[in-house]
Order: structure tokens, then sequence, then C-alpha cells
């Protein structure tokens, strides 16, 4: 699974992106989540993936018996999706909010902000 | 959604759900678990009751809790005025109230549950510095309790993840649904 | 002197206070100041005088090598005296010219700063120092360039002032710098005692050019001299002062300077004969175009400073010795006939050549002075200007280089030197006209003393040139010079060739004098000359520039977000494209091939289900589907999670994707319909974008999994969690122990986003204020 | 005090602040008291942190008490205290500002908390050891540049935070993505263990570092806002109210670059062959784009916006120079350009607020009218534009120095051209704005008392920050000495290793 995980990944990331690329906010919605789901995938199948027990001790030990999964991708992984959460939860707020005030949902609409 | 069967089950299912949910918090340490996963759970339950009954039924339900006051009349002993209050407010709730009780309204909102969460989350590690060790050096006091095995200030961090994470979800959840 | 510096810093910001509490009587402190100043340089004459050079050091900056060091020289002191003497005077004729406008606190302000910085970059002995005084100078000409704020030719021409000389400033700032790395001294004395800066010095040549060029700026040298005029728009004592007697010099100051540590090779002085020449020809020339006094006083010093320019490069010592004297004699009656013509406008309303005539009887006093400075202007015998003349024809007859084209600009200068000065102090006052230019009021006298007593020092120094103006010029030319040969000032050198030369110039040019209201009718070719100029360039410049700039902005800065994306994306791959080329061995994918049949079946079924949800997604248009099928990649992640070992990440993962849907729901359904967008146009572009950015995401894992190693971090804290951190979940401990401070970051995060989302639904824009 | 307390306090005392903000959340007054009191507490704090850092070197605490590369390590030489210290200047002149200069409703929304969160991220970024940690901690600047951004949701905010949304989450996605190759490749999170690993230069992976060193790259390009990753910039950081875009505009890009500094100065250095050509490429076009960007502005805050950008590339010249001088000379720059662009959004709130525009077409007269403000103007320009003795020129004089030094005569010309650019940027304000006289004068309003109280008010930080400018400029030596001393400890990064490693 560790030849085929990278090509999922790497397919996610491309429509992660051709969907960020897209002018309509809801799709650029989609794409922010399946960018950030991809992103979470990179790490963890980065740091190495097993089929070995997990990283718990178990009640009989002191110590983890090896094999374990290595917990440290794990932790941060955690870290980056509870983080992700509330970005893309904000993000998604944001849309709504942009759709509600400016009464578009095209990108290509919103360039006041850049005019000369 | 708000079918009968569904809001009934979901007033009993959502208590059920928080202790469950606290039952993970406090596991998290030794099993798959911890703040965030409880705190996930404990919220996902009153986001089913907000989705059921609407945001204030929630509020009304879990998070506020109404008193009731009255003055003490003129010659009553304090212990029996006491006991009149305690009577009130804890027995007799769904009994209609004489003219002079006030209702007097506590509620939980959700932004002191993220401020607390945080406050306990910061201040656990600040414990380490009275005793000249670093930030957050964990420090475990020899108890030895039923439930909870140890007790330690991680814990105490992870019940501010706990708190703090149900918070965010509660308001971010009252916000939209309100809006 | 840095408390003489010091104090005029003080005062100068002082001045508005003073004009607050003194009033009128502002001008008392003013004019004292710099009369103290003048005093004080007077008390060090002797000292220089005897040869004795006066050094004062202050650190400041010791570590990059700028500190407040001054020297006091021949050269120097010359400058000091002329600033600080010449400003006395300014400053009381800007009382008569300026005392009733209520900003007269701030022009005193501008005027004294900028004394006190001229002063600062004539005293610098240290090069950077030097810079930092000369910028000062730019500044202050900007701000007194543009006092008349409201018009807006003083504001373009300021503008175009600051810019010009900020240009030069940048440059010498460059010349400065790699004349330090190439000599590795920070001062002027370290330079001249040091060795001398070989041509052949590979930074020769560019600190060179560099610092000519900053010179050139600064002293209005062609094709960087069309400021000069335009900075006419500033009010008369600013052009008396900085655009005629001191700022201007500064460049010829430091080419001074620098002569003895660059002078003396080809390129500096075919450089400097062909530029000053070229100006001093140019600067005859329109000034006899012109009929607004100002601007022709304003070219006749271009022409001089060409002429100054011209003889540092013919860099003899006849040469340098002309210089100086014709330096001084020029500051001198320069200064005057600005003053004059300032004067006349103030008390006329105009300062027309054409309009003005027959002054003379009203305004005796100001004749008399523009008399005075008009007969040493033109180089008649017992004026200084005429010991200048001399030695200046002289100078160029026996240059080394380019001997024709030397004099001939001397000579041409000449003459117009000679009609501008039959003009000004003959034709406006004593030729004989029906009506004469009425006067409204009578100048005041702090308006023509100032005129008068210069016009007098011209005439003084003339009879007696070598008593009163040789010493101190002797010692300014050992200065530059580095020679020890005595200077000789004198008036009459006998009936020789520059004698006749003389005549000759006066003669010819008193012809052309009448000639000049024809030359001034026939604005053809010169006037086309001058407008297809540098000052037309420049302006074609800005422009250019500012609607280059638009058009290049909305070109990079469109608005289009995608567009944003796809550059930073393609940059992205590029970079990572060729790290990958030069450095990463290239993956070998065989060696894993094996590793497939170890892919269970649940698991192949779980990936081909991903796929097929994307491939889904790209192609509906619902929105409730997809948000249904986001969900299902989600939850296949979380399975893929607990498959590998993973079930904390799994649980959340889990409940956050259904968070999010719940979030989706929550937000999304009651809104309208959204409009179906199709990507609509270059939609290859951004497929290939994705494309190309996902196969590079998908070749860094491959690679990166090949080459992973076991951390200790593993280890680690496979033995200390339940042993030190008494928990038995390792990735539980990790987050709320081990790195628990990644995880008050985090949960700072998830606070600041609840604000933010209750902020951005609750706030709406009415309520909010405007700024 | 020990340095396990003294490097905590930076961090704790804003989120401590802004807890008890968050506490009392309806009671605005005491928001703002406690801000004061936490803004006071924050500087003290930073201050003590630099004066011990310079008094003892390289300070370190290891969180949890777990040993180095195990744990997350704070770690404070002098670049990072001082970053920390201008960021708590800044930090107590835009608080300044706000009381009299910010709406009520957005502080009624969560404009003190969310502006503590924001400056203990900054605190968390300039010391963290841990290059995991750095990413969470820009991500709390990252969700609290969102929240300010769109704080108040009025069209312009909300159209500037969705790119600022897009494209800095497309950075946190690249930067999460490069922890994650370089714990692959190396095993270790702590900056001063990879350092380490670096250093000994016998690691097997080592020839993999630069791919790592693309992503964080690109990541904290981004962030920083160099070309031609800088378009969320001018998108979006004139639109929020100016007590926002004045701390955002002129703290959060130097962030960036302060941790590109960090990193290729500790772990990235095997990878500079390609990294210093590249950023040296970067950097000239950055400062020359910003530079035409803002030319071609006519409102006062977008052209100060541009300029931002055009400043970001002489920081990342001298990184890309890497020669002592020009690391002395980024640190400069870093510290004076914080100081004077915050400064200089704060004028242009001062005149917006007294004239209701920043569109340079309807502003003038203000020469005349307030001549106290038009001389802060001036002196906050020209030191911005490198104009002697100001603090600009210092930075200026050193980075062009250390280009000419090295031999890279191109990028040292470009700077000094890009200078002239900046002064003609900033004379068009001052041409505009104060020199030109207004078009239409506004109808004489009638000030009360309290509006006339209030604009004064708006100047106190101006001032505040104006003192700090001329002291750099006219006092520089000690700053000097400092950017010179912290530039020597950050190309030793054996100091950095050894303390953090002990």
């Amino acid at each position: 699974m560790e030849i085929l995980l990278p090509f999922m990944i790497g397919i996610l990331f491309a429509v992660g992106l051709y969907f960020m690329l897209h002018r309509h906010l809801f799709k650029l919605i989609l794409g922010l989540i399946l960018f950030g789901l991809a992103t979470n995938l990179f790490l963890f199948v980065v740091g190495g993936i097993t089929r070995s027990s997990i990283a718990i001790i178990p009640e009989t030990e002191e110590v983890a018996t090896e094999p374990y999964a290595d917990p440290v991708p794990q932790a941060l992984l955690l870290t980056a999706i509870v983080i992700g959460f509330g970005i893309q939860a904000f993000a998604i707020v944001l849309v709504r909010r942009v759709y509600q005030t400016l009464k578009s949902n095209n990108l290509d609409e919103l360039n006041s902000t850049d005019k000369t | 959604m708000r079918t009968v069967i569904f809001a009934t089950a979901i007033r009993i299912l959502t208590p059920l759900f928080l202790l469950f949910s606290l039952y993970i918090l406090f596991r998290g340490h030794n099993n798959p678990g911890g703040g965030f996963i409880g705190g996930l759970i404990g919220s996902i339950a009153f986001i089913f009751h907000t989705l059921a009954r609407g945001p204030k039924d929630t509020v009304d339900t879990f998070l506020s809790l109404t008193l009731r006051i009255a003055d003490r009349m003129p010659g009553q002993s304090r212990p029996a005025y006491l006991s009149q209050m305690l009577k009130a407010n804890l027995v007799g709730r769904k009994k209609e109230l004489p003219d002079q009780w006030r209702q007097h309204s506590l509620r939980l909102r959700p932004l002191f549950l993220i401020a607390l969460g945080l406050l306990i989350a910061v201040s656990s590690g600040t414990f380490s510095f009275f005793r000249g060790e670093p930030y957050m050096t964990a420090w475990w006091p020899d108890t030895h309790l039923p439930v909870l095995a140890s007790l330690g200030t991680p814990l105490l961090f992870d019940t501010g993840i706990y708190l703090l994470v149900l918070g965010m979800v509660l308001k971010m959840v009252f916000t939209m649904s309100r809006d | 002197m840095l408390f003489a510096l010091l104090a005029g810093f003080m005062l100068s910001f002082l001045a508005p206070v003073l004009h607050r509490l003194l009033g009128k009587l502002l001008v008392v402190p003013m004019v004292l100041f710099p009369l103290a100043l003048f005093a004080y340089f007077c008390t060090q004459l002797p000292g220089v005088l005897a040869g004795n050079v006066l050094l004062q050091g202050y650190a400041w900056a010791p570590s990059l090598g700028i500190n407040l060091q001054f020297r006091l020289d021949g050269l120097g002191l010359l400058f000091a005296l002329l600033v600080s003497g010449f400003g006395a005077l300014v400053m009381l004729y800007t009382k008569g010219y300026l005392g009733e406008s209520p900003l007269l606190g701030r022009f005193y302000l501008y005027l004294t700063l900028f004394m006190t910085a001229m002063l600062g970059v004539v005293l610098s002995d240290n090069l950077f120092c030097l810079f930092i005084f000369w910028e000062l100078t730019s500044i202050t000409s900007f701000l007194l360039i543009g006092f008349d704020s409201d018009k807006e030719e003083a504001r373009t021409s300021a503008w175009q002032a600051l810019l010009v000389t900020g240009a030069g400033g940048l440059a010498l700032m460059g010349g400065l710098i790699l004349l330090n790395l190439a000599t590795g001294s920070y001062t002027f004395s370290a330079l001249l005692n040091g060795e001398k800066f070989m041509a052949t010095h590979p930074l020769y040549l560019p600190a060179t050019l560099l610092l000519l060029l900053a010179c050139f700026t600064k002293s209005a040298q062609f094709p960087f001299h069309f400021w000069l005029p335009n900075a006419m728009a500033a009010p008369t004592p600013v052009s008396a002062y900085l655009h005629s007697a001191t700022m201007v010099k500064a460049g010829i100051y430091l080419l001074a300077r620098l002569g003895p540590v660059l002078g003396g090779t080809e390129v500096w002085q075919m450089v400097l004969l062909m530029v000053g020449t070229a100006t001093t020809l140019l600067g005859a020339l329109l000034a006899l175009q012109y009929t607004d006094l100002k601007a022709v006083l304003a070219y006749t010093t271009i022409s001089a400073l060409g002429l100054m320019v011209s003889l540092t490069g013919i860099d003899t010592p006849l040469a340098l010795k002309a210089l100086l004297v014709f330096l001084l004699a020029h500051a001198l009656y320069k200064g005057t006939l600005f003053m004059v013509v300032g004067a006349i406008d103030h008390s006329t309303g105009t300062r027309d050549a054409q309009m003005l005539r027959g002054l003379g009887p009203h305004l005796k006093l100001l004749a008399a002075a523009a008399t005075l400075a008009g007969l040493s202007m033109a180089g008649i015998l017992p004026f200084f200007g005429f010991v200048g003349k001399e030695l200046l024809y002289e100078a160029t007859l026996h240059s080394p280089r380019l001997t024709w084209w030397a004099f001939g600009g001397a000579f041409v200068s000449g003459l117009a030197f000679v009609a501008v000065a039959s003009l000004l102090s003959y034709g406006i006052f004593w030729h004989k006209a029906s009506v004469s230019t009425p006067v409204k009021h009578a100048p005041s006298f702090s308006l023509y003393l100032p005129p008068l007593l210069l016009g007098l020092l011209g005439l003084l120094l003339g009879l007696s040139p070598s008593s009163l103006a040789a010493p101190l010029l002797e010692q300014a030319f050992q200065v530059i010079a580095s020679t020890t040969t005595e200077l000789h000032l004198a008036l009459w050198h006998g009936f020789t060739t520059i004698f006749v030369l003389s005549l000759v110039t006066v003669s010819l040019g008193v012809l052309l004098y009448f000639l000049l209201p024809r030359l001034q009718q026939l604005p053809i070719t010169y006037q086309r000359l001058y407008q297809n100029g540098p000052n037309k360039l420049y302006h074609l410049t800005f422009k250019g520039f500012l609607k280059g700039a638009k058009a290049f902005t909305r070109r990079v800065q469109g608005g289009y977000l995608r567009n944003y994306m796809v550059t930073i994306v393609l940059f992205f791959c590029c970079l990572l494209v060729f790290v990958l080329w030069r450095d990463a061995p290239a993956i070998d994918l065989s060696q894993r091939v094996h590793l497939l049949q170890e892919v269970r079946l649940y698991e192949l079924v779980l990936w081909v289900l991903v796929m097929a949800a994307l491939l889904y997604l790209l192609n509906t248009r619902s929105r409730l589907t997809s948000i249904v099928v986001m969900g299902l990649v989600g939850y296949s992640a979380a399975l893929f999670y607990i498959l590998f070992g993973a079930p904390d990440v799994a649980a959340t993962q889990l409940l956050i994707e259904t968070l999010t849907v719940v979030i989706f729901v929550l937000l999304l359904h009651k809104l309208p319909a959204f409009t179906y967008l199709s990507h609509q146009y270059r939609k290859y572009k951004f497929v290939f974008v994705s494309v190309l950015f996902g196969s590079l995401m998908t070749y860094v894992l491959l690679l990166v999994q090949e080459h992973a190693v076991t951390s200790e971090l593993q280890q680690f804290y496979g033995k200390a969690s339940y042993l030190q951190a008494h928990g038995r979940n390792i990735v539980n401990v990790i987050l709320v122990d081990f790195r628990g401070f990644d995880t008050l970051g985090e949960i700072t995060v998830l606070a600041v986003a609840a604000l933010g989302i209750f902020a951005l639904l609750r706030l709406n824009p009415e309520k909010g204020g405007k700024r | 005090m020990h340095p396990n307390l003294l490097l905590l306090l930076p961090l704790l005392i804003p989120l401590y602040g802004a807890i008890a903000c968050l506490l009392c959340w309806r009671w605005i007054k005491l928001q703002t008291a406690v801000t004061a009191a936490s803004q006071l507490a924050w500087t003290a704090a930073a201050g003590m942190l630099l004066y011990h850092v310079l008094g003892q070197g390289v300070l370190a605490t290891q969180i949890g008490n777990w040993p180095a590369p195990f744990g997350i390590t704070l770690v404070a030489d002098i670049f990072g205290a001082l970053m920390v210290l201008t960021g708590t200047v800044t930090g107590l002149a835009v608080f300044l500002f706000s009381l009299p200069g910010l709406d009520r409703a957005r502080k009624r929304y969560g404009y003190y908390p969310l502006l503590l969160f924001l400056q203990m991220g900054v605190s968390g970024v300039c010391l963290t050891g841990d290059i995991f940690n750095l990413y969470v901690w820009f991500e709390v600047l990252l969700i609290c540049c969102f929240a300010l951004l769109s704080l108040g949701s009025t069209r312009g905010q909300l159209e500037g935070a969705i790119k600022y949304v897009t494209i800095n989450f497309l950075a946190s996605g690249l930067l999460l993505t490069g922890v994650g190759v370089l714990y692959s490749l190396f095993g270790a999170l702590n900056l001063a263990a990879l350092a380490q690993m670096v250093q000994e230069a016998n690691h097997p992976n080592l020839s993999l570092l630069p791919i790592a060193g693309v992503f964080f790259i690109v990541g904290f390009g981004i962030k920083a806002a160099v070309f031609p990753m800088f378009f969320w910039l001018p998108a979006s950081y004139h639109t929020p109210p100016i007590a926002v875009s004045a701390f955002i505009g002129g703290l959060i890009t130097k962030v960036g670059i302060y941790t590109l500094v960090r990193l290729f100065t500790t772990v990235f250095v095997v990878s500079l062959s390609f990294a210093l050509p590249l950023f040296l490429v970067l950097a000239g076009l950055t400062m020359v784009i910003g530079v035409i960007g803002a030319a071609a502005q006519i409102d006062f805050r977008k052209i100060l916006s541009f300029h931002i950008i055009s400043q970001i590339g002489y920081m990342l010249m001298g990184l890309a120079l890497y020669t002592p001088l020009a690391l002395a000379g980024t640190i400069f720059f870093t510290l004076h350009n914080v100081l004077v662009k915050t400064n200089l959004f704060l004028i242009s709130g001062v005149v917006a607020q007294a004239e209701g525009t920043f569109a340079l077409k309807k502003l003038g007269g203000l020469y005349l009218r307030r001549p106290f403000l038009a001389l802060l103007f001036f002196l906050s320009a020209l030191s911005l534009a490198g104009i002697p003795p100001l603090s600009g020129f210092w930075g200026k004089l050193m980075l062009a120095k250390a280009g000419f030094a090295s031999g890279n005569y191109l990028i040292a010309g470009t700077s000094l051209a890009v200078s002239l650019v900046t002064l003609f940027s900033m004379t068009k304000i001052w041409n505009e704005v104060f020199w030109k006289k207004k078009k239409k004068p506004a109808p004489p309003v009638k000030k009360t008392s309290t509006d006339v109280l209030r604009q004064r008010l708006l100047y106190l930080p101006v001032i505040f920050l104006m003192l700090f400018i001329l002291l750099m400029g006219l006092y520089a030596a000690p700053v000097l000495m400092l950017a010179e001393t912290a530039a020597a400890q950050l190309l030793h990064s054996e100091t950095y290793i050894k303390a953090v490693l002990k």
C-alpha cells in the first residue's frame, strides 16, 4: 500500500488544486478541504506507515514493544488536522459571508481591491 | 428531522453522549481518546440536540440554570427561608410560581467555556514555575483515584482542551444556526 | 565645529517657535547666528593661513566607519566663510522679501537647516559624513523650492530637483562605498595621505564615474542642468543662496576635493572637460534666449558652473588657481544680481526684461549694486571678476587637452556674460525709455543692503587681490593642487594676449547686448533645442514611468485569484523540478513493486472508492452531492488512518469530517441556489498546473519514502511514555506532555477561529465604522 | 531571572491578557485596561529578555523539562529577542492608536483579544526552536490575521480576506508537507538538532535537504510576500481599519523574513549554493516590482502596502549576500522597517480620520493646516526612503556596501535605484496630501471638544514611534552594534546549537 498511497495523495492534491483554481466560491471551499486532506495524508504517509501495532504501550509492558508505529507523525498530524479544521471552518464561513455581502459566487468578479 | 421520536431520542442520548465524552477524555492518556476526541464527541451531542430542537432549547436545557428567588418574608427565620429556596429550586420546578418569586437565569456562555478551557490549559503548565522547573513540566501527585487512575497536570491540560473544544464548537454552531 | 552645526540644527527647528514668540524680530537671531559662525571661522583664519589643518572627530557609528569627523583646511574655510557670510546677508534679505509671510518661521527653519547642512558638507572629513550633509542639502532645497506649495509649478520643480539631485546622491553613495572599498579609507585626510587611487584599479572607473555623476547632478551640468532653471520657482533668497552661491557649488567643491585623489587621469580630464564645456556653451546660449531675469541668471549660473567643471578637468595648477578665483568672484556677483532681481520683482511685481525700463532714478542704491556686480561679471578692469576672467582665459589657452574646445567655451560664455551684465546693470536701470516701469513701493533697507555690500566686496577684492583674497585662496589651492606652488594674484598683468582677448570679449559682448532684443524675439532653433532637451526627456520619462508602472501593475496584480495561485504553484513546481533534477537520485520503484503484492483487498477497494469519489466530484454539479461525496473521501481517509495504526487520528478525522458536514449544512443550505459557473476559459492550463503539482508531490513522496530514516524520537517516546510521562497512549502523551506546547498553539487557533467566525457572522458592515 | 520564566513571559503575558479579555467580553473598558496592562508587561518582558540575552548569550528552555531533541525548545538569541521587542513596541503604538482610532463595534467583537493572540503568535514564532512548533505559531498568526482582516466584514475586507485566506492556506499546506519531508529524512524536529546534523555533514540524506528547502522557501516566501508570491498582500492589507493594517502590515511579513533568516542560517546551510543565488534574484525582483507597483498607486494606504513588498526585497537581499555585514544590514533594516512602516500606516490613519479619505486626489493642504503632522510624515517618509541620517539610511548603507563588497554590483545598484523610486513615491504622497491645495475644501464642521481631543490622542502613538525611529537614526551606534552581534551569532550557529542541546 505504501506504493499506492502516494499516487492517491498526488491525485488528491491535483484535484484539490484544480478546485482551488476554479472561479466558483463553492468549488474553492471544496478545493481547500481536499487540499488540506491531501496535506494531512502526505504528512501521515511521509512519516512512514506500517501495519505494525498501534503506538500504545500494553498494560503488561513498561516500554513500547517493537515494532510499533511512529507516534510522532501521528501527533503532528492530529495537531495539523485540528488546526486545519479551524481554518477551514473560518474559510467556509468567510465564503458564506462573501456570498451574502457581495451577492456573487464568482471569484473573477472579486477584484475591486486590486484595482490601481 | 424534528419528529417526536427523534427529539425524544436526542433528549435521552445527549446526556449519554456527554458522559461518554467525559469517559473518552479521561481514558485518553492510556487508550485512544483524549481531550480533543472527547470534546468533539461531547460537542456532537450538543449539535444533534441543536439541530433537532434549535439553539435556544439547547441552551435552556443544558447551559443555563434558572434560579428562583423570593424575598425573605418578614419574620421568617433564615434556615426556613433557605430551605424554602432550596425546595423551590430543586423539587417543584414544574409548578407555577407565586407572584413574589422572581426568576434569575444563569447562562453558561460558550465563550466562557473557551476562555475557561484556555485558562485551565495554560495554567496547568505554570505550576511547574513554582517548583523551579520549565513550563509545562508534568506533575503527578501520588493519588490513585478509582476512575481516573492517576491525576496530573497533563490531565488538567487535557481537560482544558476538552472544555475549549466544546466551547468552540458550541460557539460556532450556535452562531451559525441563529444566523 | 560639531557644536556649531548642532547649534544650527537646534536653532533651525526653533525658528517656527521663535516666530510665534518674536514675530518679525525673528530676523535678529537668525542673522546673528550666521554672523557668529562667520566670526568663529574668521578666528580660525590665522591658524589655517599658517598652513595648519584643524581636525576634529566624534564617534558616531564607528563599526561602519561613519563618524563625525571634520577637517578645516584652506578649501573648507573658504567655503565656510562664503556659506556663513552669505548666509547672514541672505537671512537679512529674507526679512525684506518675505517679512509678511505667515510661514516665515518655516522658511527660516529650512534656510538655517540648509546653511548648517552646507557647512557640514564643506567641513566634513569623513566621506559618509559628507554624504549625509549632501543629502540634507537636497532635502532642504526641495522644501525651499516648493515653498509656495500652492503653485503647481513650484511643486513639480521641487520634485524634479529632488529626484535629480537625489539620483545624484545615490550615485554619490555608491561611489563613496566603492572608493572606501578600494582604498580602505573613510576620510579625506586618509585619502590624501594614503597612496593615490590608481587608475588601473578595477574599481577606479566605476567609482569615478559615479562620483562624477553625483557632482554633475548637484552642480547642474549637462545633461542634468534642467532642474536648476526650474528651481527658480523658489523665492529669490533661495535662488541667490542655494542655486547660485552655495549648494550648486557643492559639486565643484567635491570635484576639487577629489581632484588630488582621482584626478590626473585621462578619463577624469576628458569627461570633465567635455561635460563642462558643453554645459558652458549651452548655458551661455540659452541665457540669451530668455527675458525672465531669473531664468537668464540661472542659465549664466549653469554656464559658470560648466566653466568651473572644465577648469577642474584641465587639472593644471593654473586652472585650479583660476577655478578658485572664478568661484569666489562668481559667488559674489551672481548672488548680488539675484538679490537685485528679487528686489526689483518685489517692488515692481515683474521680472521680465522687456517690461523693465528706466528703473535707475527710482532705485538708485539697487542700481548701484547691480552696476557693481555687472561690471564684475563682465570682467571689467578693477573688479574681481576681471582677475577671474584673465586667469580663466590663460588656463584654458594652456589646457593640455582639447584646448580650443575649452577656450571656445570660455570665450562664448564670456560674451554672454558681458551681454547679460549689460542688460542687468545698464538695460533695465539706465537705458532711456519713454515710460519707465512704475515702482509700487521702494525696497526696504534689508532688500538693498545685502546686494550692495556684496557688490562692494567684489570691487574691494578686485582692487587689492593679493592682500585680501590671495592668502586664503593659496591655502585652498594647496589643498586641491597638492603642490606647494605659490599663488600670485594680481590685477594687472600687463598688456598681454589675454588682455587683448578680454578687450575683444567686452566689446563683442556689448555688441551682443544690442542684438539681444532680436535674439529674444527669435524663439527658433534654440528654443526647440531646449524643448526637446533633457527637461522634456525628464517629463517624458516621468510620465512614461507612471504609465508603464500602472500598466505593469495591472498585469501583475490583476485581481484574479487563480492567476495568483497559478503563478505561485508554477514557481514552486519549477524550483522543485530544478532541485530534484540537480540533487535527487532517481527513485527506483522496481525494488518496491513487490510491496504491491502485500496490498490487501479492502485497502484496494478503499483506494478505488476514493478515486471514484474524486472522479464523481469533478463531474457533479450538485452542491449537496458534493458535500456528501466530500464527506465520503474524508471518512475514507479516516479508515486509512485506522488501517495503519493511528486510531486517535482516525477518530479525530472522523469527528471533524462530521463537523465539517454539519457546518456545511448549517451554513449553505439556507443560501439561495448557487449559479453554476464553468471553468470557462483556459481550462487546460489549470488542468496542466494541477496535474504537474500533484505528480510532483507524488514523486517527492515516493522519493522521501525511499530515504526515510528511523527517528530517535520514536524510540525515546516509546521508552519514556509510560515510565516518565505516566501514559500508555504515546500519541496522546506527545500531545499533552512531550509536545504539549504545540497543542497550546493549536487550541489557540481553535479559540481564535471561533472568535473570528462569531465576528464574521454577527458584525455587519453597517454596524462597523468606515475606517 | 531564570530563562525558564524569561522565555515564557513574552508568550504567556499576551495569552493571559487575551483570556482575561474573553472572560470580560461584555465590558469593553475592562478589556481595554487588561490589554493596556498586557502591552506594557509584554514590552517589559521583551526588554528584560533582550537584556538577559545580551548579558548571558543565547538562552534556552525546554518545555516540559524534556531534553532537547525530544521536547520543544524555546530559545532566544539577539535577533529573536530584538524582533520580539520591536513587536512589543509597535504593538504598544498600535494599541494606543486603536484607543481613539477604532470604532466601538469592532472592539465589541473581539479586537483586543485577537490583537493579543496575534502578539502571542509573534512571540511564539520568534522564540521557538522547533520546526513544527514554528508551523503551529505561524498558524496562530494566520488565523489571527484572517480574523482581524475580516473583522467588520466590509466589502473590501471580505474580498481581500478571500485572497489572503486561499493563498496563505496554500503556504501552510506547503509548510506542513515540508515539515513532514524534513522529519522523514532526518528524524528530528528541533532546529538545533537539525543544524547539528547538517554541520556534522555525515548524514546520508544531506543531499536531499534542498528538497525540503524548496517547501520552506515557497511557504515562508508566501508569508513574507516575496516575488512572485506576494499577490495576497496588495489585495488585502489596505482593506481593514488602520489599527489592524498598521500592525499586520508593519510586522507580520517581517516575521516571515525572520523565519527565512533563522532557517537558512541554521538548518538549510548546505542548500545555500542553490538558495542564495535564487534569493538574490528574487530579492532584486521583489524590490523592483514592489516599488513599481507602489508608483502606480493613487491611494495612501495602497502605496504603503506595495512598499512593504519592495522592502522585503531589501531584507531578502541581506540574507542572499550572506556576509556578516549583509545579515547585520538585514537585521537593522527589518527593525527599522517595522517601526517606520507601522508609523506611516498610523499617519495615514490620522490623515484619514481628519479628512475622511485615503485617496490622494481628494486629500490636500495638510502642510498648512497640520504642520506637525507634516513634519512627522516627512521624517518617516524620508526614513523609509533611506535618507540620512534617519534610520533607513543605515540599513540601506550596510546592504549596499555588503553588495558592493561581495561583488554583486547589480543588486547593490538596484537597491540604490529602488530607493530613489521610494523617494519618488514618498514625495508623491507629500505633494498630494500635504502641499497641494485641497480641491474642494470641506465645509467647516463644528468639532466638539471630544473630537478634538480624540484627534490629538491619535498623535500620541505616532510620536511614540517617531522617537524610536529618530533614536535609531541619530544614535545608531548601539543598534548597529546589536545588529552586528546578532548577525555574528546567526553565522556561528554553534553557540545556538550548544545553548539548546547543552
